[in-house]
């Protein structure tokens, strides 16, 4: 009921309610038989995996009997059920050991989301419009069924795409064994942030296409180009774990972290020096400190002879890069740079770290080359490894020539799973108008946002909670880990795990496609794939085949004894002499560089529907439900900038509004804006708040990978408003705080 | 011996990564203000991480600094509540009885660490998302003051557990969800009755410190000192 | 008094409420959506502790609740009781946790699939089970939401507290019965008598 | 100075039967604004304490400054009129009744303030400490508990203090009216007949009540102002506070006494018996409150900034140089700069220079309230968890109705009860030295009520 109308007629409802008596809504719903008894009142505790970042964590879901609202048989009822409580962090899992992070704290709220799609759902308007109707799955697995029957028999079946944020584990397998038995290219992933460049630096420089692992408890000293590893880089959880153990887990012993990047990152905050470096030149600043040690003999040169032979002029001890060469270069001064060097190799361990956007300029290679050769030469203990896999599987990267690709030479027919990049790719990329020629798109989304939108038909996936998954860890562990959990919870809608409806597919498609996926449910594939491990040393010692599979779906999966695997020959390779990034935009026009940044709550922004995540203040500015940019107060200063106001933040490509937040953490010649925000259409959460830095973003890419080089545009700024039409909401000092308070002490 | 529940707080291990938020949020039944609320300063957040800002570009610093209540032994605001909704509990804890409070908040305006918050309207859950909801823990309504509890449902549900199985709590057997979930250890839950617990140890560091200190309201939560680094110490 | 008298009286009855009608006319907003978010989501319902009306909050302040609601079965306590079946046989969990289960249909069916399958009630829950639903009863013992109670059965149970001595005698009722009010003075005495904390955070939390 | 008892009868039980039109309409605006009130506070009980502008770390803001306010007020009446009838200040006479029924109502109204403030008002019976099944008691360790108590205890001796003395003015009425009149004012008369027994009762009764209200209203302000001195907030933590806020009190009160006088002696035209030397002596009074709170100030102020405690700089500059500077000078200049002249120069300290000044001086501890409780909330100890205040439409709308509750009440008073004690004007007529004289009730003249 309304309150004016409860104020109205206040006294008629009172009388109302007591003729009514004590019947109320609830009663009158039908009540269930449940589909899974539990004790009411007692938890029960049931393994899963966090599948919001790749690093590929293990969950402990707290189950308990609840009673739920859903839709049976087309009919509104409720249900006794076990709902999923809480998530915790698994203590036997090796990535991150009982821990988890906010965002996959948050992960709950998917299952749960208000706007989940619950039935699969048939475009009805145009494109985009929104207008979906429901339908049932026989019949949307038909229409599909026939789309891909017909395709092929047309002999377009190389016609056909899948569309997928990077995943890891047997969906790859099945989606790429999938697209490859049907006669279709292989699966197209993409993400904003993808890792390609420092997966082929590591590649050449250690002889492993993936991300390091870091064992930062053994280490004394720690410095790192520009890679948020506490907040969002890599394997944040199992990272922070090694951090906190490297400051206080010793003790008598607690090591340095020396951050280098020009706009201050949460981990930039927990540094104890934080150097700002000019974009791009980070390899540069690596060098010189390099060309320090070796000038000095503070190291000796063979340690990092293969990293070394990288970089034009190792050998000779990088004579272009004196620390005052350097110093013109980078911005960081040459007393810096030698004093860093000593540091470094007086250090008992140290290790040198580098990611994020260093690597995101059109040098990014060559800088992460530079930090490996250093790193080499500095890291006595091997405090950088690498996670060992069970098979040689490389994990799948991110191709924005694929994105590329799709925009060239438009498919027939479209999968759609878990990407946006009609957000997260920049208009540039024309994913959009790609989109467009497509006749026909398939999305297995929960959600509606920006590109499901497009889609013709949407079979709704299981939340990751109501699913089989299973995930091998990229890095973040000395062992070989693959994380397996059967569902957490009984489904709370209509919806179908994607791997099910792909094999089902299969089966309706016939023929070769059938054959070579010859599961019922994808828990039989995946029990194919992981059965082998048994003979393998590690967490499961068991005699049986069935005895494995249990134990597996107990412990939340299985890991192998610890072993590093070691640096392996590098990948022969020309030397790489320095190179100067590049940049969309001329400075005279376009004055600042412009960083858009992981956001610690939405991760890329695929996390922007969680309420929780929206209400987090961010740690730095601690704003809370907006977008901001940040901005140095001395620049804000200089163009009549306050916090709070309006800011229109313009490069080549267009331009976002954002509220400006005056930070001290960032060059006076820069402005970072955090990525998650500007979402077109994504629940009601997230739908029409803020902006999308990444909508303004050139089309630059690194030189040699190609992966896009998000860091490589510069904007203009001006300011276009007060704060009454930016909307900030910030937690620290209420509505109109300002971030430099000092505590008084 | 009764318990005494406390924690610490490692400054150093302290990231900033906000994670026990999260949690705070999931265990305790904390709804979301949404936008307007928030705007309005009536965010809820049992456990926030503060931050602020030393010096200025190219040298500034940032001290990260999770402030929950404090569960003080001479707590500002238990003398101040006229109906003891707001009290001291034999183990300890700074505790807010839900149902006894009619909502002055004097305790709020009492406390020096602003770690209480009121419930303004009555909470409200987007349905299905109240199904989150955590069943130990109560959804309080319009008009009544909350806080941090150290996850009281946890100590209870141990204490039980343990009178059932007629032993003594073990120190680390449970803890409270910000701490469980707490990458770095920098959350550190335990009995300081205990002299063999974790906490009991830290808190006794020469890094502890209290917050606020000075004003006698002796916490029982240690915040332990950021520690610098020496070269020196690493020749 | 005389001013108030005939036309008068009329008036300024009538002017007061006018007016007050007027004040939640104009000067009440509309009601906006408290959660954020666009007007294009349709809210599919939202979950508060709120009275659903003003009889309810009225209802829960005084303390108002059935003793003998209706069930949609004709339940006999007694019976089952007689026959030497245990209270946990049905109510699962008191021993083990806070809640007690109220038994659906699968647990009346595991006898009565072969017992006294005729009866006119044992049909009713047959035929409940056929449709696949549950028995939709109404709950006796409950507390106020506003008394946020966090009441846990197994300490209790394992305490050798009999189950009527806060349930009644349930061998001489036939659908259960609220004869024993579980108001605060009820808990506190027992608990005074028995020497067990009577701290408020031992059940308020 | 009227001339006879029967011209005093005459003129002080007028407005008891005679009503102009302006009486009513003013009855109406004031109930229209209470009515207002009534629809608000319905709207926040319905919707919580939300539709207030209340957020963290700002619990209190417009409730307990009109609180504090409405409690100050009241120590216009009971405490001058008792400290006047004590020293036997004969110029009192005219003054004390309406004096004492400011105290009655300004307290209601402050007793109601709190009832409405607190976020379950349903349940507010839990501040009375009566033996429940629950076994639990009030904590009278909290201010607020005794709030309760002293305001309880000031609202029954504030209204027992101006029951007493209209004791032989409900018989005065009830020998002149009729009816149901008559009945209703028999009852209040308490079968006064005016025997010199009964005189001399009266008279003992109010010299002990005069005695006893003096040191409750001091307890009572001083019990306020612990609200705020008990907490350990940056510039509440004070122990000026108590004094501070009696004198701060006792200023407004006298300001209001000053406004309501005039006021009365306007529409009720009691020029005769609310002369110039009233307002002159009230005046003189306010003159030297005036002083002593800008002393209060200063002292509270400069120990503050010699202290130099970081927590109370924060609030000490946040009101004198930042969002609430503006305040605070209006305060300073509504307090002391405007007041002080016009006070202290006998030439303006007329009647409406009085007036105009206690106008000033009613704002300005209003002001001062304000000032006391949201900024020193809004900047507690630790910066980050800072915050801002804005009032809504609400806590507006029911800071405007508890004034129409006090015109409204005021208004039925002066309906109902002789606004000049009738009694004690005859008194004064034939008094020499302000010993009362003994009029006995059959030499009275039976005035004709009309009709």
């Amino acid at each position: 009921m309304e309150r004016r109308d409860f104020i109205k007629i206040s006294a008629l409802s009172g009388v109302m309610a007591t003729l009514e008596g004590c019947r109320n809504a609830e009663k009158q719903f039908i009540r269930f038989v449940p589909e899974e008894e539990l004790v009411p009142g007692i938890a029960t505790i049931k393994p899963s995996v966090c599948t919001v970042c790749s690093a590929g964590c293990g969950l402990l879901v707290r189950v308990m009997q609840g009673e739920a609202e859903v839709v049976r048989r087309g009919q509104q009822g409720l249900i006794k059920m076990g709902l999923a409580k809480k998530l915790e962090g698994n203590p036997q899992h090796p990535v991150n050991q009982g821990k988890l992070c906010a965002r996959g704290q948050a992960s709950l709220q998917m299952l749960y989301h208000p706007d989940r799609i619950t039935h699969p759902t048939k475009r009805t308007g145009a494109r985009g419009s929104g207008e979906f109707q429901t339908i049932n799955w026989d019949d949307a697995l038909k229409e599909v069924a026939a789309h891909l029957g017909t395709l092929q028999a047309s002999g377009s079946a190389h016609s056909l795409a899948f569309l997928s944020r990077p995943l890891s584990g047997q969906r790859v397998e099945l989606i790429s064994k999938f697209l490859k038995v049907y006669g279709a290219p292989p699966p197209i992933w993409y993400q904003p942030f993808d890792e390609a460049v420092l997966r082929q630096a590591n590649l050449l420089s250690f002889g492993h296409a993936a991300l390091p692992t870091f064992d930062l408890a053994r280490a004394d000293y720690a410095i790192c180009f520009g890679a948020d590893f506490l907040g969002t880089w890599n394997s944040p959880v199992a990272q922070s774990i090694g951090y906190g153990e490297m400051r206080q887990g010793r003790p008598g012993r607690r090591a340095k972290l020396v951050q280098i990047e020009a706009r201050m990152s949460q981990t930039g905050a927990n540094a104890d020096e934080w150097i700002a470096c000019r974009p791009g030149m980070e390899g540069v600043l690596a060098l010189g400190i390099a060309h320090v040690i070796l000038a000095e003999k503070l190291a000796p040169q063979a340690a990092a002879a293969r990293t070394g032979s990288l970089i034009a002029g190792w050998q000779e001890g990088l004579p272009g890069y004196t620390p005052e060469a350097v110093e013109k270069q980078t911005g960081v001064s040459a007393a810096v740079i030698k004093r860093l060097a000593h540091e470094l190799t007086q250090s008992g361990s140290a290790v040198a770290m580098i990611g994020g956007p260093p690597l995101a300029h059109t040098n990014g290679l060559f800088n992460a080359l530079a930090v490996n050769a250093l790193e080499s030469l500095v890291d006595k203990n091997s405090v950088l490894s690498f996670t060992p896999q069970v098979g040689d599987v490389a994990p799948v990267q991110a191709s924005l020539a694929a994105l590329h690709g799709l925009s060239a030479q438009p498919p027939q027919m479209l999968f759609l799973y878990e990407a946006n990049p009609l957000f997260s790719a920049p208009p540039a990329l024309h994913v959009r108008e790609a989109l467009a020629k497509i006749p026909y798109i398939v999305s297995f989304g929960s959600f509606i946002d920006e590109t499901s939108a497009q889609a013709d038909l949407i079979l709704p996936d299981h939340a990751a909670l109501e699913s089989w998954m299973d995930s091998v860890a990229e890095s973040g562990s000395s062992r070989a880990v693959v994380s397996l959990a059967p569902p957490a919870v009984l489904p709370l809608h209509d919806t179908r795990p994607m791997p099910d409806v792909l094999l089902g597919l299969g089966r309706q498609v016939g023929g070769e496609v059938a054959k070579a996926l010859p599961w019922a449910t994808y828990d039989a594939m995946l029990r194919a794939a992981l059965v082998p491990l048994r003979t393998r040393p590690g967490s499961i010692d068991v005699k049986t085949d069935d005895d494995f599979w249990d134990a597996a779906q107990t412990q939340g999966g299985w890991w192998s004894s610890p072993s590093i695997s070691p640096p392996v020959p590098a990948v022969k390779r020309a030397p790489l002499s320095a190179v100067s990034p590049q940049f969309a935009g001329a400075a005279a026009d376009f004055p600042f560089y412009f960083l858009p940044y992981v956001s610690q709550s939405f991760g890329d922004g695929s996390l922007a529907h969680l309420p929780w995540l929206q209400e987090l203040p961010d740690v730095l500015t601690s704003a809370m439900w907006s977008s901001w940019v940040e901005i140095n107060p001395k620049t804000g200063d200089r163009l009549g900038i306050k916090q709070g106001d309006l800011v229109e933040i313009a490069s080549e490509q267009g331009s976002v509004r954002a509220a400006a937040v005056l930070s001290p953490g960032i060059a006076p010649d820069m402005v970072a804006m955090p990525v998650g925000q500007g979402h077109e259409n994504f629940t009601r959460f997230a739908s029409g708040r803020g902006a999308n830095p990444l909508s303004i973003l050139a089309p630059l890419t690194e030189q040699e990978t190609g992966s896009l080089a998000w860091a490589a545009t510069r904007v203009k700024l001006a300011r276009t408003g007060g704060p009454e039409q930016a909307r900030l909401v910030l937690f620290a000092g209420g509505m109109s705080g300002f971030p430099h308070e000092e505590q008084p002490r | 011996m009764a318990h005494k529940w406390g924690m610490v707080v490692d400054l150093d291990r302290c990231t900033g990564c906000e994670a026990c938020v999260v949690a705070c949020h999931a265990e305790n039944n904390i709804p979301t203000a949404g936008e307007d609320q928030a705007a309005r300063g009536r965010a809820k957040h049992w456990i926030r991480v503060e931050r602020y800002w030393e010096g200025d570009f190219p040298n500034p610093r940032v001290r990260f600094q999770p402030v929950l209540c404090q569960q003080c032994d001479e707590a500002p605001c238990e003398p101040v509540c006229p109906t003891y909704a707001s009290y001291h509990t034999p183990e300890g804890l700074n505790s807010q009885v839900y149902n006894r409070c009619i909502g002055t908040r004097f305790c709020a305006n009492a406390c020096p660490y602003n770690v209480r918050f009121f419930n303004f309207y009555n909470p409200e859950w987007d349905k299905p998302l109240q199904l989150q909801l955590n069943p130990d823990v109560s959804v309080r309504s319009v008009g009544i003051m909350e806080k941090c509890t150290f996850c009281v449902q946890r100590i209870k549900a141990a204490e039980i557990q343990a009178e059932a199985e007629k032993r003594e709590l073990k120190d680390g057997e449970f803890t409270t969800a910000c701490a469980q979930s707490c990458p770095s250890k920098a959350l550190i839950f335990g009995d300081l009755n205990d002299s063999t617990s974790e906490v009991a140890r830290l808190s006794s560091s020469n890094r502890g410190t209290k917050l606020l200190g000075e004003l006698g309201t002796k916490p029982n939560v240690t915040y332990l000192e950021r520690g610098t680094w020496d070269n020196a110490s690493h020749g | 008094m005389r001013m108030l008298r005939g036309w008068r009286r009329g008036l300024l009855v009538l002017l007061v409420c006018a007016w007050t009608w007027g004040v939640v006319e104009i000067v009440l907003p509309r009601p906006a959506t408290r959660a954020a978010g666009s007007a294009e989501y349709v809210t599919t319902g939202v979950f508060t502790p709120a009275h659903p009306n003003a009889f309810a909050a009225v209802k829960d302040f005084v303390d108002l609740h059935p003793e003998h609601p209706v069930q949609p079965i004709a339940y006999t306590h007694t019976v089952h009781l007689a026959k030497g079946l245990p209270c946990t046989f049905c109510h699962v969990g008191v021993d083990q946790g806070p809640e007690a289960r109220i038994p659906g249909v699968t647990v009346c069916m595991s006898c009565h699939q072969s017992i006294a399958t005729d009866r006119p009630e044992i049909k009713k829950i047959a035929a409940y089970q056929a449709r696949g639903e549950d028995i939709p009863w109404v709950r006796v013992y409950n507390y106020s939401e506003s008394a946020h109670v966090r009441f846990n059965h197994a300490p209790h149970i394992r305490a050798g507290v009999d189950c009527a001595a806060c349930h009644s005698d349930l061998t001489k009722q036939t659908t259960a019965e609220r004869k024993i009010d579980l108001n605060m003075g009820f808990c506190i005495n027992c608990h005074t008598q028995k020497k067990v904390s009577i701290d408020c955070e031992t059940c308020h939390y | 100075m009227p001339a006879t008892a029967e011209q005093i009868e005459q003129d002080l039980l007028r407005p008891l039967f005679q009503s102009s039109g302006k009486y009513w309409i003013a009855v109406a605006i004031a109930t229209s604004l209470l009515l207002a009130g009534v629809a608000a506070f319905g709207y926040q009980l319905y919707s919580g304490i939300g539709v207030w502008g209340l957020n963290s770390p700002v619990f209190w803001a417009f409730d307990i400054t009109n609180f504090v306010f409405w409690i100050g007020i009241s120590h216009a009446g009971t405490l001058i009129s008792a400290i006047l009838r004590l020293t036997n200040a004969t110029w009192r006479r005219p003054v004390t009744r309406c004096a004492e029924a400011i105290t009655v109502f300004s307290v209601l109204i402050g007793a109601i303030i709190p009832l409405c403030h607190i976020g379950r008002p349903w349940l507010a019976y839990w501040m009375i400490p009566y033996p429940s099944e629950r076994h639990i008691w009030p904590n009278f360790r909290s201010p607020l508990a005794w709030d309760f108590f002293a305001i309880s205890t000031y609202l029954t001796g504030s209204t027992t203090f101006l029951y007493l003395p209209t004791i032989p003015d409900f018989a005065a009425v009830r020998d002149v009216s009729t009816g149901l009149r008559k009945k209703i004012y028999r009852v209040l008369a308490l079968g006064w007949q005016g025997t010199p027994r009964q005189w001399q009762r009266l008279e003992v009764a109010m010299h002990i009540m005069a005695v006893v209200i003096v040191p409750v209203a001091v307890s009572v302000h001083t019990i306020v102002s612990w609200d705020f001195a008990m907490t350990p907030v940056p510039m509440w933590h004070s122990s000026i506070f108590g004094p501070y806020f009696v004198a701060g009190a006792i200023f407004s009160g006298i300001a209001a006494l000053i406004l309501a006088m005039a006021l009365l002696r306007k529409f009720l035209h009691l020029e005769q018996y609310l002369r110039p030397i009233h307002f002159e002596n009230l005046g003189k009074l306010l003159l030297t409150m005036s002083l002593l709170w800008f002393y209060f100030t200063f002292a509270e102020r400069l120990t503050a900034w010699y202290g130099n405690s970081p927590p109370e700089m924060a609030v000490f500059w946040e009101s004198i140089r930042k969002n609430f500077a503006p305040l605070f000078w209006t305060m300073v200049v509504c307090n002391f700069i405007i007041p002080v002249p016009i006070l202290a120069i006998k030439r303006l300290r007329t009647i409406t220079g009085t007036a105009i000044a206690s106008a000033c001086v009613v704002v300005g501890m209003w002001l001062e309230r304000f000032l006391i409780v949201v900024p020193a909330l809004e900047h507690k100890f630790l910066p980050y968890s800072w915050g801002t205040y804005r009032p809504t439409w609400v806590e507006d709308t029911l800071m405007a109705s508890s004034f129409g509750m006090m015109a409204l009440l005021y208004l039925l008073f002066s309906k109902f009860v002789p606004m000049i004690s009738i009694w004690e004007m005859k008194v004064g007529l034939q008094s020499h030295g302000g010993v009362p004289v003994v009029v006995p009730a059959e030499s009275r003249p039976v005035l004709e009520g009309p009709q």
